[in-house]
């Protein structure tokens, strides 16, 4: 194995970070060449992950581009990266998203470019690092590391309430942050004997189940910080004003990756790790993931401003990923992996779009738009692709995951079932029927936005001369529009790439193992 | 068979939709027809050489065209499967659909959005042919929902007009509740098989509750697509797409969709007979509601929207007493008849200038005699007269109905009474029904076509040019010539005939309901009632509309059940009465959740609520922090005494 | 001299050393002049290099657990006598620049630490 | 003996010297008794058997410390009328008794049985006195050994406080 092949994931995931260092060095001034080094090196960063995905297999290793180096073994902590294939999807997602990110507000960002830049370019290594990490200290500062920079993202280049909004979010993904944090340290105490002990997440997995009554505290204390993140209803209130306040770039980046974290970390760190407390709360989990779905679609159908509309709609969207990975089912843990990327693409490209508009009306009142199609159709017709990729229209991506989340829920026989009076309901059939409901939804809002912006006669919004898509705009929209064709025909390799560790996640935490018993008169 | 050209046919028209919607702006005019039109023709003849060389014993071309997605031990081909019954839906759909390209030629030549049109039209074929020939229920619901965007699409097609763009999203909405009822059936199929494609479908054993559920989820799914009671009414309000589509989607092919379900899900429904007689009900009663309907209305083409919503009743009559040979074949006439008028109508109101009311038409025969005719025609085998083809399929409808031994097992609860009588009343219901639909038919053709004149002034009214009357002749004839298809097969035993006739044709595709078929019953009783149905009904319009006095038709059809006709006219109040039900209190409880329970309790109370209460923690605590250094100092003094007492007092000993 | 550590044991620099502390505690509690509360830090810090020098002298077990031994002591005082050094030296550089601001040395005229 | 009798009069010195730094109005007068109780406390120190830290309390604190302070005292060159005048207010009083408290509370602590006249404490002291202890030797092989890094980090310290107070005190640079 090369050096070049050891150190590639490491090299991806620094490489916006050498940019930069750059952007730094680089004078401030008027000029776009700030943003053209954080484009030029967040596009390398894509091209350099496209060897990630084609030279992944799933090999007899757990993890693939797997590096180790010892940072404080006296203290269990290493600088350990690796990607497993819902990790590499995730990874990819984000990569792919840089340089739309970049190139999204480009000519929105005025003031501070430099230092816009630097925020991008260091969010973007914070995302990528997370995804990849395989220390749970690593993991948490890459975790913590990211919520700089976007807060600076709403705070600084956000519009009118932006300070409200990015302390809401700072302090919302903080909370939870805080008590994961010492959910972390417990397990580590727990690893070893002093000067024996771990935060390595192989390591810690591999350690076996612990007692069931701790599992609970700590699965809470993990779940806390992921639901508010992912946001799992009623924690998501964060999401409409971070959404609204912060520019189109940081709408991208909030909702294509950011919220993944949540979801990401369910099934990457709070699940696998507490198996039995995971079996025990998936019920509820996903009792809250179909409020959420049909919670965030009526919330949706109530807005007036565009951006916060999409936002809610993201609510919605995250209730079928969360629904899907508290199913415990192949199908529907893949439909979930999945249905991750398909968000981070659809939603992403919504906001993408809803900026495009923003740009050119500076408005975001529904009411002030209306026959849009007619002055921009091609924008026209990019809305309504990726409105029919939300809407999960078969042909798109985002029929596939949520096919596969609401067949995998409905044939989830493991949930049990809820007794009112002598009736007896599956709690997964119930649930996926109930959860099915928000596609139909889901077609009343999103359509009900199209029409409303870019049908009937032309309003406000759409008379002063609206100009269609420009070159830079098509380079945005155009490979999202192709990946949510691409995934709609072909979702196999990527449901091949999750294979192995969704087969591993449903093993561990489909089936718990007995647990230890707890301490006697501790019944659970 | 196993062959690997199936995919070709959906591939064609899908190819044709790209070019044309991603380049149809940039082509010339006649490249663009030519592209749209040779990609439809194509899969036609694809079609037609597979129709023709199906191979006797096993009548099937079966096709794998790669894997769609698999997780789990769920395993979701794109596969295609061509045998008798999807190989003539095919036809039906390339072939109507041709003719309809062929039309629309004509008819949006002058539309700025003509290649966006012909783009949503191909896509559309490719959508319907993806769903007559998905080989699991998977890839049927691709096209399923596939056809219901470009219903959404082409409904929404002059999207500037708020209404029509507001169609669309109804016709789409609705289609959505019914789509979900069909996922749901899938999941219960997979979840007792494990499997997904008709073929395992077709002989896995299924416990009555199971097939029950099924087949009661998956009719919802055809109740939202084809149009049927309580859902029926996205269809007469997706009239305001231009009218080739209307004839195309909303007549001849998408909204059988759901009949053709039912047919290919045949063994599933005869696992079920409470949901079989269920699905017969519901035809009947969506048949004869709409036909009341389609008594009073104005509108030339909502007329034909609660005909086709009527005759889609039929066919569901006709596949819930268990002869799906007898729905499929009505499917087929209906397309050709169906299509004849819509394009007729069509005509007509491209002759007017856009004028589409009833009322102000009129002796239009003088102007447009090709489109009279075939109007005339197709009106003739919708009213099943003899011997026009819906006489024969409607006909095997109703007989099929009467005689039907589907039931014989079914009993109205545990222990209740048999309802073996529940065919008859289909048959008297259907009956009933076939004569109204003869009278607003004749009502329509009478006061579109005969008397004088009353359009408005300044437009002369005209022929279409030679483009759009063609497929007229074609579909006209072809509902004449469709007739031997119904024939009733002791007639055509022996004859070269026989292997056009349908119920012949399709015999071993079907499973026969559980109390077999009915058999050795005279056709000719039905026969003499239906002749009689259809004059009577062309009487009671002649009656009333007679062409000489067709301008006040109305009045007197109004002085005679003023009332009723009152509640015709109104659409027995359904929309509003919905209005009222589901969408303004839906959309009333979103606002309100979002204010309430959101805004004030979630966001106010809880999340500011906990911030206010640090700032008011925070407010008692800046009390202390005045800044001088010294009560610092004093604090801290008293602190150091705490923990010195503590340490030194406290804990040693 | 077997005598004199008789009679004094670390006690007796202890308490010296407490009644030191409270003298400049006093001093910082009571006077407003910066200067001599500054000067009263000084002699609280003298009075912990007291306690320092004082248990450096007499330990309670043989052998000190440090590197170093119990010369440990002493090397805390030397860094806080380096540390005194420096705090005298930017206190009293602030001190000149609020006076020169406020024309005043009046601990209690500055507030504007506070929220 | 001597010892004892030295350690009294050292004591009563520091205490001296202290109180003068707190009562005195005025600080120049504050600061000369500092520089006196500096002086004494380096004769405890000495007693202590820590002869190089005395030495360097002299040097530094009396030395170089007390000289700043009577340069800054001189540069302000207060008025008497902006001495200030010392004012009791309730946060003071109470800052008193604690202080008082605390101080009561060590010594009590501090005369209790912690220390026995005979025992581990004597005798190691004994043991220490042998060996040089507190010399510049012994102090500085464990600066230099066992505490290299913060004895560097010292000088880093100092440059700091250096760079700081010219920033500060210079007001525009």
């Amino acid at each position: 194995m090369s050096w070049l092949e050891a150190h590639l994931l490491t090299l991806v995931i620094f490489l916006p970070s050498a940019g930069a260092v750059l952007v730094a060095l680089l004078p401030r001034s008027e000029g776009g060449q700030h943003k053209g080094v954080a484009f030029i090196f967040s596009l390398a960063t894509f091209l350099a992950s496209i060897p990630l995905w084609t030279s992944f297999h799933s090999g007899p290793a757990r993890f693939s581009f797997e590096q180790k180096s010892e940072w404080a073994p006296s203290l269990g902590f290493s600088y350990h990266v690796g990607l497993d294939g819902v990790a590499l999807l995730l990874f990819m997602l984000t990569a792919l998203l840089g340089p739309i990110v970049v190139l999204s507000s480009w000519g929105y960002i005025r003031s501070r470019v430099k230092e816009y830049a630097l925020a991008l370019l260091l969010l973007e290594t914070a995302m990528l690092g997370t995804f990849a990490a395989l220390d749970l200290v690593l993991f948490y500062v890459f975790w913590e590391a990211m919520l700089i920079p976007m807060y600076l993202l709403i705070g600084v280049w956000g519009s009118e309430r932006r300070i409200y909004a990015a302390v809401k979010f700072f302090l919302f993904t903080f909370i939870g942050s805080v008590l994961m944090l010492l959910a972390i340290f417990w397990l580590w105490s727990n690893s070893g004997a002093p000067g024996h002990r771990t935060f390595d997440y192989v390591a810690l997995l591999e350690q076996g189940a612990l007692p069931a009554e701790r599992q609970k505290w700590l699965f809470l204390a993990f779940a806390l910080a992921f639901a508010i993140k992912v946001p799992m209803w009623p924690l998501h209130t964060w999401l409409p004003d971070a959404h609204t306040e912060a520019p189109a770039s940081g709408s991208i980046i909030l909702a294509g990756v950011l919220l993944k974290m949540g979801t990401f970390g369910f099934i990457r760190y709070a699940m696998p790790l507490f198996p039995s407390a995971a079996n025990q709360w998936a019920p509820a989990i996903a009792v809250l993931g179909v409020i959420g779905i049909i919670y965030g679609s009526l919330m949706c159908m109530a807005q007036t401003d565009l951006k916060r509309l999409i936002a809610y709609s993201s609510v919605a969207h995250l209730g079928f990923v969360m629904l899907g990975l508290s199913a415990l089912t192949a199908e529907a843990v893949s439909g979930a992996v999945l249905q991750m990327v398909n968000h981070g693409i659809s939603t992403g490209a919504l906001f993408l779009m809803v900026g495009i508009l923003y740009e050119r009306t500076h408005t975001r009142e529904l009411a002030a738009y209306g026959g849009v199609a007619r002055v921009a159709p091609a924008m026209a017709a990019a809305f309504v692709v990726i409105t029919l990729s939300s809407i999960g229209l078969p042909g798109t991506n985002g029929f596939v995951g949520e096919f596969l989340i609401l067949l995998g829920t409905f044939t989830a026989k493991g949930m049990g079932s809820w007794t009112i009076g002598t009736a007896e309901f599956s709690k997964g059939i119930t649930l996926a029927v109930l959860a099915a409901s928000g596609v139909i939804l889901g077609a009343v809002y999103m359509l009900w936005v199209v029409q409303r912006v870019f049908f009937g006669p032309e309003r406000k919004a759409a008379s002063h001369g609206m100009a269609d898509l420009n070159l830079r705009e098509w380079f945005t929209v155009a490979p999202l529009l192709l990946a949510i064709v691409w995934i709609g025909l072909a979702p196999q390799p990527l449901l091949d790439a999750m294979r192995r560790p969704v087969d591993e996640f449903i093993e561990r935490v489909g089936r718990p193992q007995r647990a230890p018993p707890t301490a006697p008169g501790n019944k659970e | 068979m196993e062959v690997s050209w199936l995919h070709l046919i959906p591939l064609l028209p899908l190819a044709g939709a790209a070019v044309c919607g991603l380049l149809g702006k940039w082509l010339p005019k006649a490249w663009l027809y030519a592209i749209a039109l040779v990609t439809v023709l194509l899969s036609f003849c694809i079609g037609l050489t597979g129709f023709l060389r199906l191979p006797e014993e096993v009548p099937i071309f079966h096709e794998v065209a790669f894997n769609w997605f698999s997780a789990g031990s769920l395993h979701v081909d794109m596969g295609f499967l061509f045998d008798r019954l999807s190989g003539a839906l095919t036809l039906v759909v390339t072939g109507v659909g041709f003719l309809i390209h062929v039309y629309s030629v004509g008819y949006m030549d002058e539309d700025p959005g003509y290649w966006r049109y012909f783009a949503y039209l191909n896509l559309f074929i490719a959508a319907m042919l993806t769903l007559v020939l998905g080989d699991n229920l998977v890839a049927m619901f691709v096209g399923w929902e596939g056809v219901g965007l470009c219903s959404y699409l082409l409904i929404g097609f002059w999207y500037t007009d708020e209404e029509k763009a507001y169609a669309g999203r109804k016709a789409f909405v609705v289609n959505r509740i019914g789509d979900v009822g069909f996922l749901i059936g899938i999941f219960v199929l997979f979840n007792a098989t494990g499997s997904v494609s008709f073929a395992q479908l077709g002989v896995a054993p299924l416990t009555l509750a199971t097939a029950s559920i099924a087949a009661l989820c998956l009719f919802i799914g055809a109740i939202g697509k084809s149009a049927q009671l309580p859902l029926y009414v996205w269809l007469p309000d997706a009239m305001a797409g231009p009218t080739p589509v209307s004839a195309l989607i909303h007549a001849a092919t998408m909204v059988t969709a759901g009949v053709y379900m039912v047919a290919r899900m045949s063994h599933l429904y005869t696992s079920a007979p409470g949901v079989l007689a269920l699905v017969a009900l519901v035809g009947a009663l969506t048949a004869l509601w709409a036909a009341l309907i389609g008594t009073a209305q104005n509108d030339i083409k909502r007329v034909l929207a609660y005909s086709t919503v009527s005759q889609l009743g039929f066919m569901f009559i006709g596949v819930g007493v268990g002869a799906f040979f007898a729905g499929t074949m009505h499917l087929v006439t209906h397309a050709f008849f169906k299509a004849c008028l819509f394009l007729g109508s069509g005509a007509v109101i491209h002759g007017l200038a856009g004028e589409q009311d009833l009322r102000r038409m009129g002796g239009l025969r003088k102007y447009m005699p090709q489109t009279a005719w075939t109007f005339a025609v197709a009106t003739v085998a919708i009213s099943g007269i003899f011997p026009i083809s819906g006489f024969f399929s409607k006909d095997e409808i109703l007989a099929q109905a009467l005689h039907t031994k589907a039931y014989d097992f079914l009993t109205l609860g545990p222990g209740g009474p048999h309802l073996t009588s529940l065919g008859t009343i289909l048959y008297l219901v259907g009956s009933f029904t076939a004569l109204i639909t003869s009278f607003y038919m004749w009502r329509c053709y009478f006061l579109a076509f005969e008397g004088e004149y009353r359009g408005p002034e300044g437009v002369h009214p005209h022929e279409s040019p030679g483009i759009m009357t063609s497929p007229l002749w074609i579909l006209a004839a072809l509902s004449v010539l469709s007739l031997v298809i119904g024939l009733p097969e002791p007639w055509v035993r022996g004859s070269f005939l026989e292997h056009l006739n349908w119920e012949h044709f399709t015999g071993r595709l079907f499973s026969p309901p559980r109390g077999g078929p009915p058999a050795g019953f005279s056709p000719w009783p039905g026969y003499l009632v239906a002749l009689a149905i259809g004059w009577a009904g062309f009487g009671l319009a002649w009656l009333l509309y007679a062409p000489a006095r067709a301008a006040s038709g109305d009045d007197r059809f109004a002085a005679l059940f003023p009332r009723l006709r009152n509640a015709f006219a109104n659409k027995f109040w359904v929309d509003e009465f919905y209005d009222w039900l589901v969408v303004r209190p839906l959309w009333s409880f979103a606002r309100g959740l979002w204010r309430i329970f959101d805004a004030t309790i979630i966001d106010g109370l809880f999340i500011n609520g906990s911030a206010q209460l640090v700032a008011w923690v925070a407010a008692l605590a800046r009390r202390f922090q005045n800044g001088d250094v010294q009560r610092y100092a004093a604090v801290t003094a008293l602190g150091v005494l705490a923990l010195v007492y503590a340490f030194l007092l406290r804990s040693s000993p | 001299m077997v005598d004199f550590f008789h009679a004094h044991q670390a006690q007796h620099y202890l308490v010296l050393a407490a009644l030191l502390f409270a003298l400049g505690a006093a001093g910082v509690v009571l006077r407003r002049n910066a200067i001599i509360v500054l000067m009263s830090i000084e002699l609280m810090l003298n009075a912990v290099n007291l306690t320092f020098l004082a248990f450096a002298r007499f330990p309670l077990v043989a052998n000190s657990p440090m590197q170093g031994g119990f010369s440990q002591g002493h090397a805390a005082v030397f860094f806080v006598i380096a540390t005194a050094a420096a705090e005298a030296a930017v206190g009293l550089a602030i001190i000149i620049a609020v006076f020169r601001s406020r024309t005043s040395v009046n601990v209690d005229e500055f507030d504007s630490l506070k929220l | 003996m001597a010892e004892a009798v030295l350690f009294y009069l050292f004591a009563a010195g520091v205490l001296a010297g202290g109180s003068q730094v707190v009562l005195r109005r005025n600080p120049i007068y504050g600061a000369v008794s500092l520089v006196g109780c500096f002086f004494f406390l380096a004769g405890i120190y000495v007693l202590l058997s820590a002869h190089l830290i005395a030495i360097l309390q002299v040097l530094v604190y009396a030395g170089a410390v007390m000289v700043l302070f009577v340069f800054v005292i001189m540069l302000l060159n207060l008025k008497e009328e902006e001495l200030g005048e010392l004012r009791f207010t309730f946060w003071k009083v109470v800052g008193l008794v604690a202080v008082l408290a605390t101080a009561a509370v060590i010594a009590w602590r501090a005369l209790g049985p912690a220390y026995p006249s005979t025992g581990p404490a004597r005798d190691n002291a004994i043991l220490l006195a042998a060996e040089g202890f507190g010399g510049v030797k012994a102090v500085g092989r464990t600066l230099y050994l066992a505490a290299v890094l913060p004895f560097e980090l010292t000088s880093l310290l100092l440059l700091v406080a250096i760079v700081a107070a010219v920033v500060v005190a210079k007001g525009k640079i």
